[in-house]
């Protein structure tokens, strides 16, 4: 019974918790409030992604309606791991705010600080579940609407700034997105996904085709912060809270990413050339931008929070990288990275998230030796690093692994070369932490720094265990990326003319 | 047991040996395991039982990460005791990352010995890179280390472009020999070649090595160039065009090493040399020449080590290396000096040292092929290298010149360290049946017979008189000379400045132009690049601008 | 007689040690002419062979350093970074 | 009547697309931060307009059946773009809220001189 509503119960458990947590105004119950309803997501979105691991893509439609008229959640390969992926994430982002949020939030707001991580996730799974191109947008701007109030929620005033600037840019996303997607309408006459694809090959002009995907993709690449449109995203991530950092930076531009997929090769197909480029090779050629300019930018930062966004972005673009490849190795790399850098990202934010809260620095001048004082953290941050170059035996090493055998597949060496170059970079920045953190003599700050409780400490180490454990046997993740790659190639032909 | 063992690879307790001391505060603890790991290493090399090991399935490949044989077993060996005296040798030193990274360098070396496919080979190769930079870096010299790395990590790069592509052939990932013809193979060749200090990178030892610690330049010295032989000889033996390169080096070392001023530049350029004798008897490729390379990789790596620690010792007693400033120290320091002439000799291939069993090997071997150039050319190179090695150094350190007042004293363990290496030079000097065993295609060579020994005595006592004669004009100056590193660290420069200058002209030419273009939009283009590579604060409307450009270019791009 | 000078100028002890390692040569190549060798070229099994090839390689070797160290002296230091 | 209709139809167009710019120019253009609202309240509301406009029919009434009538307008993009005004409300609302605590925190809503200031102390600390 309760299993046929698992595709919408999935959106609505954080929804409602959401909604709880706000009526409880009381800091302890909306804790457990939100964990409760986190787990409980994690739940279904296990069950949901058993279910379409055994039996296909499942439908549901809500109230009944016809997909024409109606709103339709579909969960298939491609969806199922973005679901576990969030909601796993969720719980993890949670248990670590309980104690980072005494510090980082002032009392009165923690428990609103709860709902608008239940309702951004909430958004981000919608995202996720919905086959319906304008639901999405509505989930879209729920996710955005909220993460923008976990940021401004962040202790530095710069946190405002960053908040104000996200709104801006992320409106304009979002807005694009709409645009496209009321183009879309205008010549399909329907927003399902699965109508859409059935009705592309009926239009004579694609030409507004061409416009509705140039505004989905340019909305879409502003929200995951697709090089040169990522300025957004250092300040957001560097001021917002702990456990918000660690969530969006593991989640949020995920499921944009997801999204890009769906309609790079559901909608638009991505080997269609437009003018005189297709749009595989623009997306390559920005990925690479993304890859080397964002790494060359983390070189040069002394704040790690910042430091690990600017790695966001450089990372992001391996994972469109993935997509541009557009075969199976490729892709199932891109769905592999998702994965992995969400794991390796958040473990590297919670890390620092709990170094911030105890030394009371994340600058890099300003950490000298805390390997020393805080070594769990320390070691943490140490293992998300290694696995942010590729080092074997971490999970970093698994998804470049595949996205090196996907460009080798395709026939382009240079690419293969140029992944493995742009690690160098990787190296360097990883590097100067490492070498700061652990063999610098210590700084004051380092000395002074106070022992943090583990339940801080607990969700950063299972991250970091999972990164190491899926570098070592990466059956189970590969699995999900490989049938989800397989999804999105299979239905990829003949998408446009 | 023997089939747990078979999966356990030589490298495993170096590497966890060097995480291990990074567990431990310096103290008794910390040395015990740092002595440990070595030792554990050269039991295990013999413990393996030979052959490969159960393959192991993961991520679609199927890797060995162990195979024995007699060759892995030798440089297996090696690389043990170069590790274990290097670490005997730096008990004193006070760096645990220096360490932790030499451990890690020496494991990572091992992997490569005992690495049963190419992707194995591959990882420990690019860890062997990570381990000897934190080395150089430990030294103190961060930007020598940062043109190492980038060295190293455009060798990897070739490496591991050639990998790729001979992944793809029908041989996979196992080790076998390749023909230089292939552009795979071209580019493996290529990224061994770089390891391996040949030209035209040739200069990347002399500039990192000599600015590690006193210390590490003795792990250094040990074990890339070293590993570099090693593969060449599992991959490319046999392949003609090592000879001519190796010849190069040997000629090209010399004049570098008879010139320098610095003493552990004069041995790092040695290296080259030598190796320059191992990439010509692998380029030969018979049996015999690849034992002999092998061999005289062996000896290689005792004699140098003895060599760098007796120049560590100098550099740590008397804060000094430049042979310009030394002189007299031989009866401060008796033990270093008898460590410097026993390892000198040994380079030079003085009868009853190491060396001479081993370039006897390759001598031998040469002529067995009729390799007529290669063998005068060699031969030459060793009359030569008994100037540098055999005279100069030890002249000039020891003997000529003023004494210091008074040295700084050695602790005992850097006096064992040399006396144990020392030891190893003239035992196998002594009875080359013990190198023989190592390396059995090699026992057919009569080494110590008369003949030998009297024209290899003829050899170096003629060199000795040349020297006598020209003493004056080998006299140790301070001098800078022109090298391959001038490609990367001057050519750039000076490209650039001449860009500079010419733009500097045409700025001069084209300036009122600019200034009225640039009160217009020209100006913001500069503002960003900035931005796009700095983390210069973007105003919000310059995003939304960003956007809509990209925006509107989709659109014209599709328009068209 | 002029004493001689510049770079053959020898002082009296280096003079008793090159007297010594000519007589050490010379005994050398006169016990070479008892020994059966295994030359593989032809040349180098004929006796003295190394003793002259040696000393006309170090002085090659010298003359090619000294010759490439003046030609390629680097003005200005550098190196020490 | 009927000729009317197309003319309303080309300007209604006009003052989407003419409402989407400068919106957007806005929004580019001035770096005070509630006049990058406005502006992005403008962008917004074209995009109501490009949703109406088609589901508008001539001589269509709104959609509630009646004998009385034969042409509707289509329902759906009206309830679209109901839930987009919604969206557009939260978004204006949240961003004035942050001008009002950005004014609190800063001193000043204009973002040139915010950003110029934070500069200032970051080369400060650098050097």
């Amino acid at each position: 019974m309760i299993a046929a509503h698992l595709p919408v119960l999935v959106v609505l458990l954080p929804l409602f918790g959401g909604l709880l947590a706000a009526l409880s105004r009381h800091n302890e119950a909306a804790f457990w409030i939100a964990l409760v309803a986190s787990i409980a997501t994690l739940a279904a979105a296990a069950a949901l992604a058993g279910q379409v691991m055994a039996g296909g893509p499942i439908s549901y439609r809500i109230g009944g309606w016809d997909p024409a008229l109606g709103i339709e959640y579909r969960i298939d390969a491609v969806s199922a791991p973005i679901l576990l992926l969030v909601a796993a994430m969720g719980v993890a982002a949670i248990v670590y705010a309980r104690r980072s949020v005494t510090v980082e939030i002032i009392p009165e707001r923690v428990a609103w600080y709860y709902t608008m991580m239940l309702i951004c996730l909430a958004g981000l799974l919608g995202m996720a579940a919905s086959g319906d191109a304008f639901n999405i947008f509505v989930f879209l701007e729920i996710s955005s609407l909220s993460t923008y109030t976990l940021i401004a929620l962040g202790r530095d005033r710069r946190a405002l700034l960053a908040a104000y600037q996200y709104l801006i840019v992320g409106t304009i996303g979002a807005t694009f997105y709409v645009i496209g997607v009321g183009l879309l309408y205008l010549s399909t006459g329907t927003l399902n996904f699965g109508l859409i694809v059935e009705r592309l090959p009926e239009i004579t002009s694609p030409r507004a085709l061409i416009a509705a995907e140039a505004f989905i993709v340019v909305g879409i690449a502003l929200k995951l912060a697709l090089f040169p449109l990522h300025a957004w995203l250092p300040n957001a991530y560097a001021y917002a809270p702990s456990s918000a950092t660690a969530l969006l930076a593991s989640t949020a531009t995920k499921v944009a990413v997801y999204l890009l997929a769906r309609y790079l090769f559901a909608v638009f197909g991505i080997q269609r050339s437009v003018g005189p480029i297709s749009v595989a090779d623009a997306l390559m050629a920005l990925s690479l931008l993304a890859m080397f300019a964002a790494s060359l930018a983390a070189i040069f930062q002394n704040d790690i929070k910042r430091l690990l966004a600017f790695s966001s972005v450089a990372q992001i673009g391996y994972i469109t990288l993935g997509l541009a490849i557009a075969n199976e190795a490729g892709v199932t790399g891109a769905f592999l990275h998702i994965m992995n850098h969400a794991l390796m990202k958040g473990a590297a934010f919670m890390a620092i998230g709990a170094i911030l809260i105890s030394a009371g620095s994340s600058k890099l001048d300003e950490l000298a030796g805390i390997g020393r004082t805080m070594p769990v953290a320390a070691g943490a941050l140490t293992v998300a690093g290694l696995a942010l170059i590729g080092v074997p035996g971490t999970s970093g090493f698994v998804s470049k692994w595949y996205l090196v055998l996907g460009a080798i597949e395709a026939g382009r060496l240079w690419l293969a070369i140029l992944i493995v170059a742009s690690s160098v970079l990787a190296v360097l920045y990883v590097g100067r932490i490492l070498e700061v953190i652990w063999f610098r003599e210590p700084a004051k700050r380092s000395l002074e720094a106070q022992a943090v409780p583990l339940s801080l400490l607990a969700p950063t180490l299972v991250l970091a265990a999972l990164t190491i454990w899926f570098g070592l046997d990466a059956g189970f993740p590969v699995e999900l990326a490989s049938s989800a790659a397989k999804a999105l190639l299979g239905v990829s032909k003949g998408a446009l003319p | 047991m023997t089939d747990a063992l078979a999966a356990m690879s030589p490298a495993y307790p170096l590497i966890v040996g060097s995480l291990a001391v990074l567990l431990f505060r310096r103290g008794v603890v910390q040395d015990a395991l740092a002595l440990l790991a070595p030792l554990a290493a050269l039991a295990l090399v013999w413990l393996v039982p030979e052959g490969t090991s159960v393959p192991l399935q993961w991520l679609g490949l199927q890797l060995h990460p162990v195979a024995s044989d007699w060759l892995a077993r030798l440089f297996g060996t090696a690389f043990a005791l170069a590790a274990a005296a290097g670490v005997l040798f730096a008990l004193d030193r006070r760096s645990t990352m220096e360490r932790a990274a030499a451990l890690l360098y020496a494991g990572a070396a091992m992997g490569v010995a005992f690495a049963g496919d190419l992707a194995t080979l591959f990882v420990y190769w690019e860890l062997m890179a990570i381990g000897s930079t934190l080395v150089v870096l430990a030294g103190g010299a961060s930007q020598a280390a940062l043109r190492y790395a980038l060295m190293h990590v455009f060798g990897g790069i070739l490496f591991f472009a050639g990998l790729g592509i001979v992944a793809a052939e029908p041989g996979g990932l196992a080790l076998r020999v390749f023909q230089a013809g292939s552009p795979g193979s071209w580019l493996l060749l290529a990224g061994i070649l770089v390891n391996a200090g040949a030209p035209p990178v040739s200069a990347w030892v002399a500039d990192a090595y000599p600015r590690a610690s006193w210390s590490g330049a003795v792990f250094l010295s040990a074990f890339t160039t070293k590993a570099a032989v090693y593969v060449l000889i599992r991959l490319f033996p046999g392949e003609a065009v090592l000879v001519p390169i190796g010849l190069f080096m040997a000629i090209y070392a010399l004049v570098y090493a008879l010139i320098e001023n610095d003493i552990r530049r004069m041995l790092s350029y040695s290296i080259v040399g030598q190796v320059g004798f191992m990439l010509v008897a692998v380029g030969i490729g018979s049996e015999h020449a690849l034992a002999a390379a092998a061999a005289h990789a062996f000896v290689h790596i005792l004699y140098k080590s003895l060599l760098m620690m007796a120049a560590g010792a100098i550099l740590r007693a008397t804060g000094e290396i430049r042979l310009s400033a030394l002189g007299g120290l031989a009866k401060l320091m008796p033990v270093t000096a008898a460590a410097m002439v026993v390892g000198g000799f040994s380079l030079a291939a003085v009868p009853f040292t190491a060396g001479f069993v081993s370039k006897s090997a390759i001598m031998a071997a040469l002529a067995d092929d009729h390799a007529a150039l290669a063998w005068f050319l060699l031969t030459a190179v060793s009359a030569g290298s008994f100037l540098y090695a055999g005279l100069r150094l030890p002249f000039f350190a020891l003997v000529n010149g003023k004494a210091p007042d008074t040295v700084a004293p050695l602790p005992v363990s850097m006096k064992l360290a040399m006396l144990v290496m020392a030891a190893f030079n003239l035992a196998i000097g002594f009875s080359p049946a013990l190198l023989a065993r190592l390396a059995p295609p090699i026992g057919a060579v009569k080494v110590l017979s008369a003949d030998h020994i009297l024209f290899q005595l003829q050899l170096i006592v003629a060199a000795g008189i040349c020297f006598g004669v020209l003493l004056k004009l080998l006299a140790p100056k301070s001098r800078i000379t022109i090298d391959f590193d001038w490609l990367w660290r001057e050519l750039p420069a000076a490209v650039l400045g001449r860009l500079i200058r010419a733009r500097k002209q045409l700025q001069g030419f084209f300036e009122p132009v600019l200034t009225t273009a640039r009160s217009g939009i020209g100006e913001r283009f500069p503002v960003w690049a900035v931005r796009l590579l700095e983390a210069g604060n973007w105003r919000t409307g310059d995003i939304a601008l960003a956007a809509t450009a990209l925006l509107g270019l989709a659109l014209l791009v599709a328009a068209v | 007689m002029a004493t001689p000078r510049g770079i053959l100028a020898i002082e009296p002890r280096r003079r008793r040690v090159l007297a010594i390692a000519v007589v050490v040569l010379l005994v050398l190549v006169g016990v070479d002419f008892f020994v059966e060798h295994h030359g593989a070229f032809g040349i180098d099994g004929t006796p003295g062979f190394a003793a002259w090839y040696g000393f006309a390689s170090a002085v090659f070797f010298v003359a090619l350093a000294l010759g490439w160290a003046s030609l390629a002296a680097v003005r200005g230091g550098r190196r020490d970074d | 009547m009927t000729l009317i209709d197309p003319l309303i139809a080309l300007a209604t167009r006009g003052v989407t697309i003419f409402l989407m710019v400068a919106g957007l120019y806005v929004v580019i253009a001035r770096g005070n931060m509630v006049k990058k609202l406005v502006g992005l309240s403008l962008f917004q509301s074209s995009v109501y307009l490009l949703f109406i406009l088609p589901g508008k029919i001539v001589g269509g009434t709104a959609p509630i059946i009646d004998p009385a009538f034969e042409v509707y307008a289509h329902p759906l993009p009206h309830v679209l773009i109901l839930t987009a005004i919604v969206v557009g409300i939260g978004t204006l609302a949240l961003g004035l809220a942050l001008v009002v605590r950005i004014r609190e925190a800063f001193g000043t809503i204009e973002e040139d001189e915010i950003l110029a200031r934070e500069d200032a102390v970051r080369v400060e600390r650098d050097e």
